[in-house]
């Protein structure tokens, strides 16, 4: 049975909840130099955590991976749109029949000029999760993206999008507006661009769902991202009906960033704060921006049609075979 | 579907569980006389019953998979698979003629590990539309697929997009760019390449949809209709252009590509 | 109170059911010179029926032209189709949500040559009309010209479209996906075709609905069909709030073909059998052919440029305003 | 709007019936400090309160209907409108200035005949887009219409395929087209140049919608929603960008020009 985020993250926590504790017994000691026993004693914990953060962090198994990918304190869409750009202006609706929350996008400013950025958007509380399906994008929300597309093909806008998703919302309403078609011509979308692009994978780069707004022409992932084509238990299940072998399937998978890099289905992997972009959401999204500038600096002086076919080079050799 | 040996003069039809006679069955295309349900085919009976006779000629016949993940089983069942089908992988492309008219065609076949889609099946659905965009000719591709095959990982699902930017190769060059779902058309082959074809074509009944019913019961509240994915479902919901008898579809193919092929 | 077409029509209906009576008399007539006065009886009948439609078709007042165009006895897209191409394949579905059944459209062959083809489609009986929405057109309609005409755009096909449609469905449902983004969609993407364009109006050229596939490099009009921006009702009830003086409204519109020409609205008029195209769908559908291959025939050797700059410039100039 | 005579110091909201102070209601851009109503604006005062002060320059202000129809009591009404409005017709357009930044505007005034869009209006529209393409300059219209000018007839119908036609040469020129729908925007103005825009922005409640709400509920079957045919409406089915307060629309609509306006 693979472990869930509690079970493996509850040393550490605990290990935190301790040195809280310490923190708050040397606040109220009055002896001065108890004060300061306990606070040496915080101090020695706070070194041990630390040291187990960067042990627990630097060896991460592919489960612990997903685990990490989906945790619901790590920073999301949002989060990086604030973090990465100035006057973001949310843009709404796929101009057919609705406004799908679970993809999040609009215009903004980076370094002072326009660029087109779009996302999932998974919900911090029940209420937004509601709303935002879960990060379960619906084909409203790859229409929206697309309309976006077009959007930043037509005033020569580069594009940003982050991805974070467990899958494409797999419904009977889903179905019946096509999602498979509004994905397939979300990315058809994306080859199509002559502008520059750059996708970000922030957390769970889930099957359909991810590459359907991740056909860029710079694809970044973070450093405890995954990246698959399918959910470890839901493979676990197929091959072995057993999903509780999720951990077994994440392996088999490789569907780490460092995996996705080696297989050169990547273009690069963005560095994460120590003990992962949640311990530190701003540096998280500085190191985000950083690398998104500089991907896009990448594309300066080529033309259009440069850089289209610099895209679809990329992805064309995708794929190993014997032949 | 076959009950008893393929040998049998008789066979039951696993749609309606009635008993047929295996020549009738044959020679109406294996589509049952009683229920109309077209069984399926193999990629190379297909192409000798929709093309002109003898004008297949195969390309890219070597590639295969050569397992880069080491996935768990997935050598031993790839050689199980080419042994029961004599194939070396799931698709099958060339070029083919409709009427004396060259395309360029790829065609999948179920019966090799549910017609997934690896690294080798999106490179001759890619190789065919490039194929078909540099030939000036149009691109006809069959699909039957259940999706991406999970046992090449994340390059099967770089299979969408590669298949999909080809796409674009065919739109760029104005060749017509046809698919043909047959059952069943699933997942990650529905959601890149096949549904951005320039007309849809499918065949009665085939199975048409983004996830397995089982998962699109537990994702949606909603109620199930009894056709849901089903290729008449997809036309209702403005996904597919046609439902074609398999007997009709050299001649609404041929149709297509003389009416779509001509302004050049 | 404005006549109802089975008022208006009924003379007509009573002398051609006498003729048919004395018809069946001389059928059943023994003696051979009483069969022959009951004879010439019925052809000195129907030399008045033949004069009295002459005279009635040649003066129809814009009511009666109202009629005549919405009579369901009319030709109707289908018939059109049928009788001036050959091979004609439907394609079905937006690519969105649903398959409109109001808009029918596929490829044919004319001459041989690919085109695409569409139109608003009514129903011949009850069950026919529920399934075509009357020819009301939903949102999805439009959705499906719009992505016929990429195609014909893609393949270089020519494009002809037959208008006859009350008007777009504006129910809640049809404004939930809306349709006014659909139909103005549909006539951006008319305005951005490089192939020629015909649109013949053969019946009822309601408003939004009609012009949302009627924006075409020639546009022709049969000659008893009528444009409008409005329903002449609709018109009499916001102007004078009484739906019933539909006559007064349909004569201050101007809405028949004749007008239409006189305004520089339409291209060309096609002239009707004798007593309008139901009384010989195949003659109708023959001019119809005719005039679509002569304007088409129009456009060879012109690039598609040209033939685009021609189109804007025609409807850029529609509109008589003092400066 | 007002039940006493506009010099009045107190006015009472149509939205929420409360008594206002003049005083107030006019600084806070006539938006209703109770319920938030944004109440109609005639096309000089949006003018003013949009664009940076002084920067508006009008252009084809003598353009006028001809009453080509001889439409029964037009000519009279239009008279009428003329001398309440003090304009020519529903639609001013020229030149104005965001934040030093020009762009092509159009206009609508609703207490002119409804806003309808006759030839003028139409004529109108379609100079300022293309002015807009000419210049290389974003183009800003302002919707407040019940539709087509029926008094027109079939000419005021083309006004629609003219405006649209005119959208396509924005396009090409690569210049944003920036539409803000305000109460109303319906019918032929909704179904045409309104509706492609680039970004849909809109006020608060304004009515948006094809048909009257009377003719929508005969036609459908459906139950009407509480909010139907309201912006709000709109944004929740996909067809506007943004509800934006009529206080920061100048924001809103400088950044969208400097976002969208600068890949050139
Ligand atoms: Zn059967
Ligand atoms: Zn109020």
């Amino acid at each position: 049975m693979a472990k869930s985020y509690k079970e493996w993250e509850q040393p550490l926590i605990d290990l935190e909840e301790n040195i809280a504790k310490l923190r708050e017994r040397a606040r109220r000691e009055i002896d001065p130099s108890k004060r300061i026993a306990i606070e040496n004693l915080a101090v020695e914990y706070e070194t041990r955590a630390n040291h187990y953060i960067e042990v627990m962090y630097a060896r991460l198994s592919p489960w612990e991976k997903v685990l990490v990918a989906r945790a619901d304190k790590r920073p999301y869409t949002q989060d990086y749109i604030s973090g990465c750009f100035s006057d973001f202006l949310p843009l709404a609706g796929d101009r057919r029949c609705a406004d799908d929350q679970a993809i999040l996008g609009g215009v903004a400013k980076l370094n002072g000029k326009g660029v087109i950025v779009l996302g999932h958007q998974k919900g911090r509380n029940i209420q937004e999760r509601q709303v935002r399906n879960f990060g379960y994008a619906r084909p409203e929300g790859y229409r929206k993206a697309t309309r976006l597309f077009e959007i930043a093909e037509r005033f020569k806008m580069p594009v940003v999008t982050f991805v974070d998703t467990p899958g494409a919302d797999a419904g009977v309403e889903a179905e019946s507006r096509g999602i498979s078609e509004a994905i397939a011509a979300s990315m058809l979308k994306m080859f199509e661009l002559t502008v520059p692009s750059v996708s970000v994978i922030i957390g769970e780069g889930g099957s359909g769902g991810a590459i359907g707004i991740a056909c860029s022409s710079k694809v970044l992932i973070l450093e405890h991202a995954i990246y698959s084509v399918i959910a470890p238990e839901g493979c676990a299940s197929i091959l072995w009906r057993a999903a509780d072998r999720g951990a077994d399937a994440a392996k088999a998978l490789r569907l780490t960033a460092q995996s996705a890099l080696e297989f050169g289905l990547v273009d690069g992997i963005i560095d994460e704060p120590k003990g992962g972009a949640h311990r530190d959401p701003i540096e998280a999204a500085t190191s985000v921006r950083e690398a998104i500038i500089s991907a896009l600096a990448g594309f300066e002086g080529k033309s259009g049609a440069e850089i289209k076919a610099e895209r679809y080079a990329k992805f064309r050799a995708m794929g190993i075979f014997g032949e | 579907m076959q009950k008893k040996p393929p040998t049998d003069a008789f066979l039951q039809c696993d749609g309606c569980k009635k008993t047929l006679f295996r020549n009738d069955f044959e020679q109406n295309l294996r589509v049952c006389p009683n229920c109309g349900k077209h069984h399926r085919l193999s990629a190379r009976t297909r192409i000798e019953w929709t093309f002109d006779e003898g004008s297949f000629v195969e390309m890219d016949e070597n590639l295969h998979s050569v397992d880069p993940l080491a996935f768990p089983d997935y050598a031993e069942k790839y050689g199980q698979a080419q042994a029961k089908t004599s194939e070396k992988d799931s698709m099958i492309c060339g070029t083919a003629k409709l009427q004396g008219k060259t395309v360029a065609i790829a065609v999948s076949d179920f019966s090799f590990m549910g017609g997934s889609m690896g690294a080798v099946a999106g490179e001759k659905v890619a190789r065919t539309l490039e194929r078909a965009a540099e030939m000036g000719v149009p691109a006809i591709v069959f699909c039957a697929s259940g999706g991406a095959r999970m046992q090449e990982g994340l390059l099967s699902l770089m299979q969408m997009a590669k298949t999909t930017a080809t796409v674009e190769r065919c739109r760029e060059a104005g060749v017509p760019y046809i698919a043909v779902f047959t059952d069943p058309t699933m997942a990650g082959v529905l959601a890149s390449y096949a549904s951005v074809a320039d007309v849809i074509l499918a065949e009665p009944k085939a199975m048409v949809g983004f996830a397995g019913l089982r998962v699109s019961k537990q994702a949606g509240v909603g109620k199930v209709p009894d056709d849901f994915q089903m290729a008449e479902y997809g036309v209702a919901h403005g996904m597919i252009d046609r439902i074609v008898h398999r007997k009709e579809l050299p001649a609404v193919l041929t149709l297509l590509v003389e009416t779509m092929g001509a302004g050049k």
